[in-house]
This record gives structure tokens, C-alpha cells and sequence, in this order.
């Protein structure tokens, strides 16, 4: 039982170890209290983030992505979510190639000293996921070969 | 100033009263500088202070009505005098851009507000799109030797995030157009101190105290003048200046002018078309100080 | 793959929202998990005993911890897996109390959240492989940047302990702040009489390097091997020869120059040395004041120097510097108070800063200790300290507590009265921040002894009323508004990040909060490190921080840099790039994006090949993601191991 | 003085009222007393504004909507322009007025009926006729005296008219007034006091005469032509 149904959504976050993992440690260190569905995947860096993660994600099934790293000019590593921005831009713009609704993804930036920030940052993309709804899921038998397919095909 | 100016023009109760100088003064001004004023077609009440605390959906009512009365001229934006007009008709732009507040006062409306109507001051206007060095070109009767101060009152620039306009707590814009005429500014310490408003009828002694203090600052930094630009204070401070003196047993004798007044002087108008018969203390010693060189048009007059 | 699964308690820091005893069996059920067992405190010394007798016992290939967040524990546990002989690069951490029992109520939802995340952890885990640190040498000598009295204690600490230090100030004397002060509180102690000293211990230790006037201009390399390029800003005077004799200065004939070290009381010359104990005592000219520089006439300086340094030529120099380490120890500024229209905005003369008050004490500031107010130089007889301007008002963007003001605006007050004996000082406060050894007792005796009047509430507004200064305000505890006619109005203006902190923290690769203070590895257990290794914070630059503070973090950050260099080698972290060169084309795309160039070409059978150099990697896998090929991967953080997290999520 | 029960007293719905119709959050208030400090009008307060925030701050709603002051505010912001926590204070003194007037409470009466008196000149005439506010005040209040010295100073200078400014549109004004006495007796606020709600069924402006007598007979005392 992954999800509670009808409660919770699907929601994977990729965040940076520097600033935005620090940022949702913050928020938990001040008991700033969030929507249960978000999953977070911990990468050093928001550069380190292959846009292809996120459609594989939704892909399999997710139904919203998150990602967040440090505030321009503030990357631990100085330049890598500006990489990362440039890369998510262009990939929000396939998503409805995809057949996916491009606000099932976001980017943002949290510091890690931004606890309320990130309480504000899930609450709200929380809630737009859950006005979207489900996202559409390739299941049945096949599902597994249709996916390797559209893998190979990226 | 080659581009020609034109705007929506809302006097306000008080023009129609007592601030009959001000609005004079304003329209002689804006005349000799080729600003065209069109009066906002059956203007009425914005309701002032009472309105506002009575309910803010039946202030922001009344001031919508103008607003739409403005859109009618097909028209984005309007200019006052008053302070106390500026303060509803911004404050009711403002409040109605959040919706369920729009709902409710559209519920006072025979038909729904219009939300697109913005608002400035005369003395915003003369300063921002006119601008005081244009001014100082035009001026052919410098104000010179004139000690004046300027008293901007409490709500023309408050609250900032509102009025978008000069320093809250330090406004210049009176100061330099003053400046610009010639006269000699003396910085004055209470440029937005209340003077005690509306006060005036139900609880005097307020007014007595405030504006009291007032004219003693000014007395105390040698202006021989004050220019306000709100038909409030200057009633206030004008009006009330003997009772004032008989309540706190000073004597002063300061004229009170809307800024109009003596912008319309170094414009070369008459006394006559800026009112100056209108104050309640003579500014007669004051003017003819100044007036060293006899005006043609006056002779005229 | 054998993986263990500990799931903590934490207390009842998890248990309380989660159940940690069905994760522990949920995670039984999952492939290669062999055991799995929930515990009360994992990280104490029988919960790490439990995981390595587990490891031994089911002889596991790895190990979960289910408990906080890693920047926490993990380093821990990994030790304690390596006591076990496992390799610390086969275990992971699952974060359920940051990012689960801390943030939600419903122990049904918060449950099934850990198993998930528990779930992505051993997945990834089973794509773990054992890693290996390389071993570097380490270059052990450090630079301090900042010549406060934070830097200069760090710089003595580690000269002391027998490490070459480079010390750069931005500034033509070092003391920092400390220098401008007259007493200290609460003991009122004369602050030079401490400070000199040590400012001339800086001077004279064999270990040390000065750079005054002098800023960073690049920062490269990693810890244990930094290459620092520091601008010596031109001073047209030759310091090598330079005497400090202050002839150019008694003869310079431009008066009118900004004063900065009395914080613009009183001018000074375009020739100038800040102060009588300035280290180093040299001479510089401030060139938008020299009418040599800027008219070209006059020349005096040159004429009458005795060695014959005035140099007007001179231009900004570049040298560079190898270390090991870096302390940043650049302190605060004054927050720029004439926001603060009702108070004048900076229009009044008689309304000045608590440093400018505290120039204006010191027997050898401008007035030569004398309270004189600026307008008429008249002695003042009541004075009025206002605090927190610029601290805890949310309006002018500053709603941090400054910390310090309380204490030495009652310093100021008992000085007042010492120098002032007919004079009365009124503080307007809204609450009296003393905690510190002797420190509430001090404010007491300003109150007791000195009778300093304290009004509790905030000044709405200050005007000139004949020539005293009318100050209206509050006494909230009489509920009354209160006016008070002031000859002199002190403002207890606040601090903020130093100028440049931000730029300075970006050449550093640390992080800094909004407001520009430099942000710590861990606001407990790490106060003095940053997340960039090799790198370490000292005194305001931190945070608003007194001078006993400033000191204390001074000597910790030392001691961090020592017990750094306590050993001749450092080791490398494995998780950096690895090129498969079976699968790279040479395309040179990473060696583009790489930010410290850590990526070069080599030749591999006549082919061009990506190579990275191990120890200049920061690990950050912007060429992991940028690889066409795939070829480079992150080790510990390949596509593999983040994918394998992500089908975990959502194939189930 | 009266011990106060901190949590019996508390009057939660009042605050969470007040928090709604300012939009402003109470519990950014530090009690700094900045507010205070800077209120021109103060003197005459029986509650400071900083102790009015507090007050409503801890939910003492008889208090707070008893008080003369809030009918001494005359709205010029210097508490609003200097909150060091963005509190638009002069806001919630608009807000509690309001409450006070739903409640039937009038702190001080005479600037009630002076705003009132204003109200209503502008109801029935689209505009403020000054002489008609005047009159209609020193009915209400029977102080003849306020401003009779002001007469022969402003008489001569054409700045009185007798007769209000005419517009077509006061028919929409008026309007404006009805219906905003409609929706606020839906809400359930308590009777109007009389001189707003007897407003509606007012004479035709034109009818002013025997106020305007009374206004002449003022005159009259200070022997004016």
C-alpha cells in the first residue's frame, strides 16, 4: 500500500544536500507541519538532477515532481542550479509532448535556513498536485515493456 | 513643457465652500501653465472621514462612484486637491482590487464599480509630470525675501505603501516648488503632524492644541508664512487662528496659503483670481512685502 | 546483497507519530532485507553495538538506518558499519523524523511514509558499491580574512600552535571594531589597553603575514591546497620604507578627507594613518581627497617624507598565497539608519550613532574624550539613547535582535555620567537583553548607581525645538506618551553583514542567510565550520555577536584549523565523478561544465578520454547529468542507484 | 483595580472579527508602544492605542468598543506610517469604530453626531453642505455657540452658501446610503442610532429653512448685517 488512497498523491522530490535538504530538515527541526504525500530523494547538488529523472518518475507513475536546490548565485558547488534551471526549463516544455500537464512539475529554491519557506513550498505544490488529480498511469500485464520502450525511446 | 497636459479634475466638497480659494487658486494655476482641467461630470462626495468610519464598503462606495464618473470621461485617472479626497478614492482602487471586497461595495452600486480609475494630487502632478523646473521657467514675480514654510499634514504621502508619493516622513515636494518661486524655505520640523482634522466642530479644543502647536514651530523658525496644500489644515489654521489664539493666549498672525496661491502669485496672477481676499488672516503685510515692483494686471483689476 | 534494517525510536522523537516497529516489519518483506529491528536510541553506544553484532551475526553485505537526517548521523553510523568491517560506503540513512515525524500527526500516513522512504534506501543500497578515499597532502598554513578582534585571536591561536597564518584586512589598521571603542561592558575596561596589545602580537609573530588594505580577490582549490589571490589596494605611500612618522599628515594641506575610523566625527587628512596605535603604522593617501592625485598640484607629502616613500604612481597589486585552511572572521556594519525619517533621517546634527558616541568618549578620539554635541560643540546635559534602530522592526527588514546594544548603551550611559557628572541619559528600550556572566547586574548598577532614567518603549519621532532635539516617545508601562527635551540623541543602531559579505561568500562556496550573515555547518554541533571543508567562520561574520563571543568563536575556529592540520595528510571523499572509458566519446562536454576544472583530457589508446582528478572533484555531478553517454558517473549518486530510488517510489 | 481573568475574558470571537475585517494580524503587535508615541490625539485618549492593541490583542471586547478613543482617532496614520511590525494600526481603529457603532456604542457622542450630521448632509444632497451639516449638528446637539464667532469672519467672503450645491446624480448617492443601511440590518448589526437611520425619511434639502433660521438667530447674537 505505496499511497493511502484517496488521501495522499504520488509526489517525488529531488533535493539538493546543501541547501534545500537542509532547508526541509529546518522546517522539520521547527516542527513546521506539511502534507504527507511528498517523497524526498536526496542529490548533492541540483546539477546533479538529469531531467530524465523526472519524466521517468512520471512515467512510472508519479503524479507530481518537485525539485529544489540553492538560490542562484548561492550553490554550494557556485553554478550548478543554474545547469539545473536551464536543463528543467527546457524539460517542462516536453511535458505535454509527454502527454503530461507541465505544472506537475516545479522547481524552486529554499535555503537551507528556509524552513517556513519550504512549509510554504510543499503546502502549495502539494495542493496543486491534488487540484490536477491522479496523474494518467500506464498499468496492466505490459505496463513494465511499455515503460522500457519509452525509456529506450528517450 | 511642450507635450500638453490634461487631466480629470475632482474638486471636492470643500472647493465648492470653504476652500473656495484652493480650488480657484488650482484652476488659475494649472491655467497659466496650460494644464487642462475637464471637471469630472456630477461629481459627488467621497465621503471623507466619517464615511470611513462609519464602514469602509459604503467609503469606498461613494468614492467609487466618482471613480466610475471619471471612467465615463474615457478616462484612466483623475486629480485633486484635497488630501481627504485622494486618501478615499486611492484607498477605494485599492481595496476593491480584492475581490469579495468589490462584490460588497458593487452591492451599494446601481451599477458595478469600475476598478480601473487611479488617482493623484494636484500638487503630485505639478511636481511629477509638470515638474518643478518647468515651473521655475514660468516664474516672472519671484517670491523673494519670503520666509515660508511648508506644512504637508498627515495623510497627503500616508500611508507610503498608498500614496505612492514624496518621503512619508519627510516630504519636499511643496518645499522645492517653494524654493523654485524664489521664496525662502525654512525647513519645518512638523510637516506631518495632524492638525486636528476634522475636530474642528464636535471638539474644538483639539484643534486649539494641535494646530496651536503648529503655529508656534512656525513662529519659532521665522516663517512668515505657511503653505499647505489640504483645505483642512489650512481651515484649520487659517479660520480658526484667533480662536486659537484666544484659547492658547498667543497672538499670532501668520497667513496660511494653499500652495496655489502662491504659485499663482509668481505666475503673475492677480490676487484676485488666486482668492487671496478668502483668507481669514490678512496676508496683506506678507504680500505687499513681496509685491516691491507694482503688477500691471493688478492696476487692471 | 544481506541488508539490515534499524529503524529508531529516537526517543519518542519518531515513535510518538510513527510505528516503527511495522516499518521494521514491512521492511522484512523486501528482497535482500535479512533483518530488521526497531530501537530505541540507534545512535548511542548499544544501538551501534546492535547494528555491527547484527552485521556479524547475519553477516550483512549492508546496513539502513531509518532515524534523522543524515547531516546528522550519518558520518556515525558509518563509522560504526567500518567497526563491523563492512565498508562505510555500504549503508544508508532513511530520514524519518525531519522529514517525517516532525512534520505530521497522522501515524498512519507517517508510517507508510517511512516504510516508502526505508524502501528507496535499501534500493539504493543494493546498488552500493565499496569506496575508498584517496590520500592528499595538506599545504598547513591558513588565511584569516578580517583583522578584528575575532581574526586576530584566531591568527594568534594558530601561530601560536605553530602555523603559518596570512592575515588580509580590508582596512589600512587592523582592531577591527574593538579599536573604535573606548571601555568594554560589563567590566569597562579601556578597550585599546586590551586590543593593542594583541594587534601588536599580530605584528610581530614570526608566523604571521599582514595584508592591511588589502582584499580577496579569488579563492581556488579545496581544502588542505586553497590558491588565494589577494588585491593589495594601492597607498601610494612605499610601506617597506614608510616610518609612520606622521609628518606627511601634520604638513598635507587637504583637511577635508572622511574620517572613517571616527566614523566621520570630525575630517581627516588625505594623508593619513588612521589612528595613533594603528597596526601597521604606515601612512596612506585617500585618493578622492589628494589634490595631487586629483588636480595634480600640491605634492607636499612627497616633499616633506623623510624616506622618501610617497609613491603617487602606485597601483593595486595582486600577489598570491597557499593554504590549507581559511578563517573568515569579516565581521558587521552599521545598519544605514537614515531610513529612520522620523528621527531625522540624518538631517539633525545632535542625533548620532553609538559608535560615533563611543569615537566621541575615547580620550584619543576626535574631541579627545570631551561630549561635545556636533551642532555647537556644546557639553550636553541630557541625553537620550534610543535602542534597536535597525534591530527587531520587520519595516526596515532587519527583525533580528542585535544582541550587544542593551549592553553598551549602558555602558554609554555610565560613562556619560562619569564624564558628565550634572548630565541625565534616558534610554528608551523595549526589552533589557543582558544574558551573560555579569551582564544583567551591569545594566542594574546604570540603573541603581547611575540613575540612568530607562523608559520602556519605543521614540515615534524626534524634531529640533530651539536648540534641543524633542524626543517623543513612549512609557508603555505608564501607558503614556512622554517627551523628553534632549541635547544629544544616541541611536543604538544595529548591525548587519558586513559590506561585501555576500560576494566574499560566493568566491568562499559557503552559504549565507538572507540577511548576508555566513551560515554554520550545524547550528549546534557545528558553530564554527561551514559546509565547505576547510573553511571556517569566526565572530560577527556569523551572526551579531559580542566581544567575549567574537573571541571564543575566534579560538574555536583555530582549534578546528589545527586539529584539521594535526595530521600531514587529509582524505579525499570517494563519492566523485568516474569515467568509464569504455563508454566515453571524448566529447569534453563535462570538462566545459565542470566548476573547478577538476575534469581534464588524457590519451587512451591513441583516443581522447575524459579523466578526473580525484582530489580537485567537489562531487557535485554536474558532469554526471551533462554526459551524453552516461560515461561519467557519480559514484554513490550514479543514474543507477537514483533511479533504482525513484521506480522504488512509484512502481509500487 | 479589577483582576481580569486572562482566559475567561478572552473574547476569541472579537479577535478573530477584528483580524478578519482589518485584515491584520494582532499577535504582530510587541506592545512596543511606537503607536502611542506618535499619536497626535492621545491627550485625549482614555486608553492609549498601544493599550488598545493590547486590549483587543487579549480579547477584552467591552473594553476596547467602550472607549473614547476610538471615536478621538482621526485616522492620520502615524501609527499605520511607524509600526516597526507593518501593523496598519489607524486600520484597526477604523475596524473597532465600526464594531462599536454595530454594538450601539458612541464613546464620545458629540464627534458621532458630527460624522453622523456630515453623512447625512451628503445622503441628501449628493455633497457636503457645509451650512446644512452645521445646522443639522447644532440641532442634534443644541450647542449653538461651536462656531457662531467664525460667522461674520466667513459670511463676507462668499464661502457659506444657504443653499447646497446642486447635482442630478444625489438620487444614486442616497441610493448608495439606503442600501448600505439594508445590508448592515441583514447582518444583524443592532438599530442604527437615530440620526443615521433617521436620515432616510428627511425632509428634501430645499425644506432647510428652519434649520437655516436657527442658524441666522446665531448670527443674530454677534450682531451681523
Amino acid at each position: 500500500m505505496p499511497v493511502l488512497e484517496g488521501k495522499e498523491l504520488r509526489i517525488v522530490g529531488f533535493l539538493c544536500n546543501w541547501c534545500s535538504y537542509g532547508g526541509a530538515d529546518t522546517a522539520g527541526v521547527g516542527r513546521f507541519s506539511q502534507p504527507t504525500d511528498l517523497r524526498i530523494i536526496r542529490v548533492p547538488c541540483s546539477g546533479r538532477i538529469d531531467p530524465l529523472f523526472i519524466v521517468k518518475a512520471l512515467m512510472n507513475g508519479a503524479d507530481g515532481v518537485l525539485v529544489s536546490g540553492c538560490h542562484p548565485r548561492d550553490c554550494h558547488y557556485s553554478e550548478g542550479n543554474f545547469y539545473a534551471r536551464r536543463r528543467l526549463e527546457i524539460m517542462q516544455r516536453f511535458l505535454p509532448v509527454l502527454g503530461y500537464e507541465p505544472e506537475r512539475f516545479a522547481y524552486t529554491w529554499v535555503s537551507a535556513s528556509e524552513g517556513q519557506r519550504w512549509q510554504e513550498v510543499v503546502k502549495s505544490f502539494t495542493d496543486q498536485i491534488h487540484k490536477l488529480g491522479p496523474a494518467p498511469k500506464i498499468l496492466g500485464p505490459q505496463a513494465s515493456d511499455t515503460l522500457s520502450l519509452m525509456a529506450a525511446a528517450l | 513643457m511642450n507635450t500638453s497636459l490634461n487631466y480629470a479634475y475632482y474638486p471636492g466638497c470643500s472647493s465648492t465652500g470653504t476652500s473656495l480659494e484652493y480650488d480657484m487658486s488650482s484652476r488659475a494655476v494649472c491655467g497659466a501653465l496650460d494644464i487642462t482641467l475637464t471637471d469630472v461630470p456630477d461629481w459627488s462626495c467621497c465621503g471623507s472621514t466619517p464615511a470611513h468610519t462609519v464602514d469602509h464598503t459604503l467609503s469606498s462606495a461613494l468614492s467609487a462612484r466618482n471613480l466610475d464618473q471619471v471612467a465615463s470621461m474615457g478616462l484612466d485617472s483623475c486629480i485633486t486637491p484635497c488630501p481627504s479626497c485622494l486618501a478615499n478614492l486611492k484607498t477605494a482602487k485599492h481595496r476593491m482590487e480584492e475581490v469579495g471586497f468589490r462584490d460588497k461595495v458593487n452591492n451599494l452600486l446601481d451599477k458595478p464599480a469600475n476598478t480601473q480609475v487611479g488617482a493623484k494630487s494636484v500638487l503630485q502632478i505639478l511636481v511629477e509630470d509638470y515638474g518643478v523646473a518647468n515651473i521655475k521657467k514660468k516664474v516672472v514675480k519671484p517670491l523673494t525675501g519670503l520666509a515660508v514654510g511648508a506644512y504637508y499634514g498627515c495623510i497627503l504621502n500616508r500611508p507610503a505603501e498608498l500614496m505612492q508619493f514624496d518621503n512619508r516622513e519627510h516630504p519636499m515636494a511643496m518645499d522645492n516648488i517653494m524654493e523654485a518661486l524664489g521664496a525662502t524655505v525654512v525647513p519645518f520640523p512638523l510637516k506631518v503632524e495632524c492638525c486636528g482634522a476634522s475636530f474642528g466642530i464636535p471638539r474644538k479644543d483639539l484643534v486649539m492644541r494641535l494646530s496651536g502647536k503648529l503655529l508656534d514651530t512656525a513662529k519659532s523658525i521665522g516663517a512668515m508664512a505657511l503653505v499647505t496644500a489640504c483645505p483642512l489644515c489650512q481651515m484649520n489654521l487659517d479660520m480658526r487662528q484667533t480662536q486659537i489664539n484666544n484659547a492658547n493666549s498667543s497672538s499670532h498672525k501668520i497667513p496660511i496659503f494653499y500652495f496655489t496661491q502662491l504659485m499663482g502669485l509668481a505666475l503673475g496672477l492677480t490676487e484676485k483670481e488666486l482668492g487671496m481676499d478668502k483668507l481669514c488672516v490678512s496676508p496683506r503685510s506678507v504680500l505687499d512685502a513681496l509685491t516691491s515692483v507694482e503688477n500691471p494686471k493688478e492696476k487692471a483689476a | 546483497m544481506k541488508i539490515g534494517v534499524f529503524v529508531c525510536h529516537c526517543g519518542s522523537n519518531i515513535e510518538a507519530t510513527v510505528d516503527t516497529a511495522a516499518v521494521a516489519a514491512a521492511a522484512r518483506e523486501f528482497p535482500d532485507v535479512v533483518f530488521a529491528t526497531d530501537t530505541m536510541y540507534t545512535c548511542s553506544e548499544p544501538g551501534q553495538d546492535e547494528i555491527v553484532a547484527a552485521i556479524k551475526e547475519h553477516n550483512l553485505g549492508g546496513v539502513v538506518v531509518a532515524s534523522c537526517t543524515p547531516r546528522m548521523h550519518e558520518q556515525t553510523f558509518r563509522r560504526t558499519v567500518e567497526r563491523a568491517g563492512l565498508n562505510r560506503y555500504l549503508f544508508e540513512m532513511a530520514n524519518i523524523r525531519e522529514h517525517v515525524s516532525w512534520i505530521g500527526k497522522d501515524r498512519e500516513a507517517n508510517t507508510n511514509k517511512s516504510i516508502d522512504l526505508v524502501r528507496m534506501a535499501t534500493e539504493k543500497l543494493m546498488r552500493n558499491r565499496p569506496l575508498f578515499s584517496k590520500k592528499f597532502d595538506v599545504n598547513k598554513r591558513v588565511l584569516v580574512i578580517g583583522g578584528g578582534v575575532a581574526g586576530i585571536q584566531a591568527a594568534l591561536d594558530c601561530a601560536d600552535g605553530g602555523l603559518e597564518v596570512v592575515m588580509v584586512e580590508k582596512t589600512a589598521t587592523i582592531g577591527g571594531k574593538m579599536a573604535k571603542l573606548d571601555k568594554t561592558f560589563p567590566t569597562v575596561d579601556c578597550s585599546s589597553c586590551i586590543l593593542g596589545p594583541r594587534m601588536v602580537d599580530v605584528a610581530q609573530h614570526p608566523n604571521i603575514t599582514l595584508y592591511a588594505y588589502s582584499e580577496i580577490e579569488e579563492i581556488n582549490g579545496y581544502v588542505g591546497n586553497f590558491e588565494i589571490t589577494v588585491k593589495k589596494k594601492a597607498t601610494y605611500v612605499n610601506w617597506d620604507s614608510c616610518t609612520g612618522c606622521g609628518i606627511c599628515m601634520e604638513k598635507c594641506p587637504s583637511k577635508k578627507a572622511t574620517d572613517s575610523f571616527n566614523e566621520g566625527i570630525g575630517k581627516t587628512t588625505a594623508i593619513n594613518i588612521p589612528f595613533p596605535q594603528a597596526i601597521p603604522k604606515k601612512a596612506k593617501i585617500d585618493p578622492e581627497f589628494c589634490t595631487k592625485l586629483t588636480k595634480d598640484k600640491c605634492g607636499v607629502c612627497a616633499k616633506v617624507c623623510p624616506s622618501g616613500c610617497i609613491d603617487y604612481e602606485m597601483q593595486d597589486e595582486f600577489v598570491t598565497e597557499k593554504v590549507g585552511a581559511i578563517v573568515t572572521a569579516t565581521g558587521y556594519d552599521l545598519f544605514d539608519w537614515s531610513v529612520y525619517g522620523e528621527y531625522g533621517g540624518g538631517r539633525y546634527p545632535d542625533v548620532i550613532t553609538a559608535l560615533q558616541y563611543e569615537r566621541m568618549l575615547s580620550a584619543s578620539g576626535p574631541t579627545g574624550g570631551h561630549i561635545k554635541r556636533p551642532s555647537d560643540g556644546k557639553e550636553p546635559k541630557n541625553i537620550v539613547f534610543i535602542q534597536c534602530v535597525g534591530s527587531r522592526d520587520k519595516s526596515v527588514g532587519r527583525p533580528y535582535c542585535t544582541g550587544f546594544c542593551c549592553m553598551y548603551t549602558a555602558k554609554q550611559a555610565i560613562l556619560t555620567k562619569d564624564h558628565l557628572p550634572g548630565s541625565q541619559s534616558y534610554v528608551f528600550y523595549m526589552d533589557i537583553r543582558a544574558v551573560g556572566k555579569l551582564y544583567d547586574e551591569f545594566t542594574r548598577r546604570a540603573m541603581e548607581e547611575y540613575d540612568t532614567k530607562y523608559i520602556r518603549g519605543r521614540v515615534s519621532m524626534i524634531y529640533p525645538k530651539n536648540d534641543k532635539l524633542l524626543v517623543r516617545g513612549a512609557d508603555t508601562l505608564m501607558g503614556a506618551q512622554v517627551e523628553v527635551d534632549a541635547d544629544l540623541v544616541v541611536l543604538a543602531v544595529g548591525a548587519e553583514a558586513a559590506v561585501g559579505a555576500s560576494e566574499l561568500a560566493e568566491k568562499l562556496r559557503i552559504s549565507y542567510d538572507s540577511y548576508g550573515f555566513y551560515m554554520e555547518g550545524h547550528p549546534k554541533l557545528k558553530p564554527v565550520e561551514t559546509n565547505t571543508a576547510g573553511v571556517y567562520l569566526a565572530g560577527a561574520c556569523q551572526g551579531p555577536k559580542d566581544i567575549p563571543s567574537s573571541v571564543a568563536q575566534g579560538s574555536a575556529a583555530a582549534a578546528k584549523v589545527l586539529g584539521l592540520f594535526s595530521k600531514d595528510q587529509l582524505e579525499s571523499d570517494p563519492q566523485v565523478s568516474l569515467v568509464d572509458i569504455k563508454r566515453c566519446i571524448g566529447c569534453g562536454k563535462c570538462i566545459k561544465t565542470c566548476p573547478y576544472g577538476a575534469i581534464n583530457e588524457m590519451e587512451f589508446r591513441g583516443l581522447t578520454k575524459a579523466n578526473v582528478i580525484e582530489t580537485i572533484c567537489q562531487g557535485c555531478g554536474i558532469c554526471t547529468s551533462t554526459c551524453p553517454q552516461g560515461a561519467v558517473q557519480l559514484q554513490n549518486f550514479t543514474d543507477n542507484q537514483i533511479l533504482s530510488e525513484v521506480n522504488a517510489l512509484c512502481r509500487f | 483595580m479589577k483582576v481580569i481573568n486572562i482566559n475567561l475574558s478572552y473574547n476569541s470571537d472579537f479577535v478573530t472579527r477584528v483580524e478578519e475585517e482589518s485584515g491584520q494580524k494582532l499577535n504582530h503587535c510587541y506592545q512596543c508602544g511606537k503607536c502611542t508615541a506618535g499619536c497626535p490625539y492621545t491627550d485625549e485618549y482614555d486608553i492609549s492605542v498601544s493599550q488598545i492593541m493590547r486590549l483587543t490583542q487579549t480579547g477584552q471586547k467591552d473594553k476596547v468598543l467602550q472607549s473614547k478613543s476610538l471615536w478621538l482617532c482621526a485616522s492620520c496614520e502615524s501609527c499605520t506610517a511607524r509600526c516597526p511590525n507593518k501593523i496598519d494600526v489607524a486600520r484597526i481603529m477604523d475596524v473597532l469604530r465600526h464594531m462599536a457603532r454595530r454594538e450601539g456604542h458612541a464613546g464620545v457622542r458629540t464627534v458621532k453626531t458630527f460624522w453622523d450630521s456630515f453623512l447625512n448632509s451628503v445622503e441628501s444632497n449628493g455633497r457636503l453642505f457645509e451650512v446644512g451639516l452645521l445646522a443639522n449638528y447644532i440641532s442634534h446637539t443644541g450647542r449653538f455657540w461651536t462656531d457662531a464667532g467664525l460667522g461674520h469672519k466667513v459670511l463676507p467672503k462668499g464661502k457659506i452658501h444657504f443653499r447646497p450645491s446642486e447635482m442630478q446624480g444625489k438620487k444614486e448617492v442616497t441610493k448608495i446610503f439606503m442600501r448600505f443601511k439594508e445590508e448592515s440590518a441583514k447582518c444583524g448589526a443592532k438599530k442604527l442610532p437615530p440620526e443615521i437611520s433617521s436620515v432616510s425619511e428627511r425632509k428634501p434639502h430645499n425644506e432647510y429653512i428652519p434649520e437655516l433660521r436657527l442658524l441666522s438667530r446665531v448670527f443674530k447674537h454677534r450682531n451681523l448685517p
